[in-house]
């Protein structure tokens, strides 16, 4: 239930410097958040079904190859949305990984993307493998593929289609994240088009949330906006959503990767 | 996969690892403190007499979190020979939250995320020498954006 | 499979910063669950700290340690080597334990 | 020299904020075509999320093309189309500010996950400041606080701050408020509510 809320004192102390102190507060309890994080968990649990045996063909995920070669984990997230040659086509980290369910494992499309999205009770297979397959990159600077024409396409779209007004309530992506130290409600707003805003934004999902303690992938985060622009829903791992997520992650490029995050 | 609720494999490897491990003295659970309803039942059920406010007991904790699901308190008693630390939440449906005792070997700190149902003053009690010392925080409690 | 704890001490001096992961609902009893089901009340009770053997911390714990507990102490007179086993019981009567040795 | 001058005004405006510069993402109306098909391609239905929502509107298209700031003389047509599609009710236009401010409290409606008996929201404390009790607001639309305080309460006050919730596009062409009435997310009554959280002098936004 959401029950209005009260800073008593913000109403008593209505003046811009105690503003300044809430918002130094609640930086203060993002980090502590984030330090005491049981985000390692999922990582945990992701390096187990990583190396589990599953599908028709009975097969790990373990040759799996995120773009750096077979097997290769270490700084492979980094590097992603990227193009493929074996798929001739841009893919983010959760695109890759039904690939190799596919290809590795002989598990169905259908089959391998029917519960992408889990909850608290029971997170789901991929939220898990996300939080393994990024933690592998930390420290590794964020440089996503820009080489190939269709890396470049995809920027290109996913720029579009962040400006691109549309649904009942003529959102884009930049109504809510197309402007300088704007929140909604208490939830501040980064600028995603602007690398210094973005930077911080890549470096630290996938990520688990601890207001409903579920871990969140990219596909999720980008689903989940459409949802409140009151758009119909992103097909899953859709060359729309990872033309957005290149957008996003070019725009946040260089910085290292300090993830799995942990947010409110 | 399911990380978080149990099923029949998960049980059987606990039950092996009971069996395995040699028996855990774990200190009975304080019933009558963790089910008091109120912070002064809670203490009566710990045995809390008089306590002195004190400034050798650090209670690290943000004044605002953005979530009352997770609030993390981190705990440190300067006070010589801190024998234990219980950390009250006046305002939760039951207060006593958490009762540390530290044997020799360990320092009296503790970090924990706490659940917090709405603002209150978090408080910590610490015995030491057969006295209780006490300090307190206030955390005020709100939720964030729109769901994003 | 055991369900993962996971547990890391880092060492400086003879200090040891220890921290704890564990996974558990840690339900109050209060939470509707997906279904919509009120969840049955489901927490860790009690937990203990042992160095090479020896009990070290012995807690005691609410329903109000959030979900996913994660706890940090602090072991003195500790060197490279040294064995350090975290145990829990809910009151459930479910159990874990891990260990792990100090780098 | 007048170029230059023009262009330090512009400069000097757009650092105080008050005229953010114009960006343009889609150079005609194929580019438009390209991404709605990308998107009629890529969304699929969820609830009462339809795709027949990502239609485009004369509205959107203006603003889209033209980096929301369209040549003067479309705005004028433009705002006049969306101005006379507004169904003003008869009468006093204040109803209740206690149903209002749950109005303004709540974000729901529209959403694929809401299911058809909840009842839609403004999501107003989502972008603006409104009753001072609640701290917890957005900042993407200007503060209301004081709104009615400011502007009393007459029989046009009260058309302006109607029309304003139910098509803010009538006032301001490519404003970012959602056309809370034109699109169906409120109904007459509950825009009257927020019509009394705003402009009733018992309302705590004027307290």
């Amino acid at each position: 239930m959401r029950a209005p809320i009260l800073f008593l004192l913000l109403i008593s102390l209505a003046n811009g410097g105690f503003a300044q102190d809430v918002k130094k507060e609640i930086e203060k309890y993002q980090q502590m958040v984030a330090d005491s994080s049981p985000v390692e968990l999922f990582e945990l649990q992701g390096e187990i079904l990583w190396a589990k045996r599953q599908g028709p063909n009975n097969a790990s995920l373990e040759q799996c190859d995120l773009g750096l070669g077979a097997g290769v984990l270490k700084g492979a997230y980094a590097q992603l949305p990227r193009w493929f040659k074996d798929a001739d086509r841009v893919m983010d980290l959760e695109a890759r990984l039904l690939h190799c369910m596919g290809t590795l494992q002989g598990r169905s499309r259908e089959e391998a993307s029917k519960r992408v999205f889990g909850n608290e009770d029971q997170p789901s297979e991929m939220e898990y493998l996300s939080a393994f397959v990024a933690s592998q990159s930390r420290g590794a600077a964020m440089a996503p593929g820009q080489a190939h024409a269709k890396e470049r396409a995809a920027y290109a779209l996913g720029q579009k289609l962040f400006f691109f007004r549309a649904g009942p309530w003529d959102f884009s992506c930049a109504s809510c994240h197309g402007e300088e130290g704007k929140r909604i409600r208490m939830q501040e707003l980064p600028v995603l088009s602007s690398p210094a805003a973005a930077r911080p934004v890549v470096a630290t999902w996938p990520a688990y949330r601890v207001s409903n303690s579920q871990f969140k992938t990219m596909q999720w985060r980008i689903n989940d906006c459409f949802r409140q622009m009151r758009m119909p829903e992103p097909a899953y791992t859709s060359d729309l959503t990872i033309a957005i997520a290149t957008y996003l992650t070019v725009n946040g490029k260089g910085e290292p990767y300090r993830g799995p995050g942990t947010k409110r | 996969m399911n990380l978080l609720r149990r099923n029949t494999i998960q049980f059987a490897a606990a039950l092996a690892a009971t069996l395995l491990v040699p028996l855990r003295a774990f200190a009975a659970w304080n019933k009558e403190a963790f089910q008091a309803k109120t912070a002064a039942d809670a203490l009566k059920g710990l045995g809390v007499g008089a306590s002195a406010e004190s400034r050798d007991i650090v209670i690290e904790a943000p004044q605002i979190a953005e979530n009352g699901a997770v609030v993390p308190v981190e705990i440190t008693s300067n006070v010589p020979n801190t024998k234990s630390i219980a950390v009250v939440i006046d305002k939760n449906p039951f207060p006593l939250t958490a009762k540390f005792d530290f044997g020799e070997g360990a320092l009296p700190y503790v970090k924990v995320n706490v659940k917090m149902g709405e603002s209150s003053f978090v408080r910590v009690f610490a015995e030491a020498g057969g006295r209780f010392h006490t300090a307190s925080k206030e955390i005020k409690v709100t939720i964030g954006g729109c769901g994003g | 499979m055991a369900e993962p704890m996971k547990i890391r001490a880092t060492l400086k001096g003879d200090l040891a910063d220890v921290r704890v992961l564990m996974v558990h609902p840690m339900e109050t009893g209060q939470r509707k669950d997906t279904a919509g089901n009120l969840a049955p009340t489901h927490f860790i009770q009690e937990m203990s700290v042992r160095l090479n053997g020896k009990s070290v911390i012995e807690g005691q714990i609410s329903q109000a340690v959030s979900r996913n507990p994660v706890f940090s102490f602090r072991l003195k007179g500790v060197k490279a080597g040294d064995k350090i086993e975290i145990a829990w019981l809910d009151n459930l009567g479910e159990r874990s334990q891990a260990d792990v040795a100090i780098a | 020299m007048k170029r230059a001058l023009k262009l330090g005004i512009a400069a000097l405006l757009a650092a105080c904020g008050s005229m953010p510069a114009v960006e343009h993402h889609f150079a005609s109306e194929a580019d438009l075509l390209e991404i709605q098909a990308v998107l009629k391609r890529d969304l699929r239905v969820r609830g009462s999320a339809t795709l027949a929502r990502l239609d485009a509107d004369a509205v959107q298209q203006a603003c889209n093309l033209n980096g929301n700031a369209p040549p003067e003389p479309l705005v004028k047509t433009l705002e006049a189309q969306q101005m006379a599609a507004i169904n003003f009710p008869a009468g006093s236009l204040i109803g209740d500010w206690k149903r209002g401010e749950s109005i303004a409290q709540s974000g729901r409606g529209m959403q694929w996950n809401d299911g058809p008996k909840d009842v839609a929201g403004g999501s107003c404390y989502n972008c603006h400041q409104l009753a001072p009790q609640e701290a917890s607001y957005g900042t993407l639309g200007p503060s209301l606080l004081g709104f009615g305080k400011l502007r009393g309460n007459s029989a046009e006050t009260q058309k302006y701050a109607y029309g304003r919730i139910y098509n803010s596009k009538a006032y301001n062409l490519c404003s970012q408020m959602p056309r809370l009435g034109h699109s169906g997310t409120l109904d007459e009554q509950q825009i009257k509510d927020l019509v009394a959280l705003l402009l009733d002098p018992d309302s705590p936004v004027n307290k």
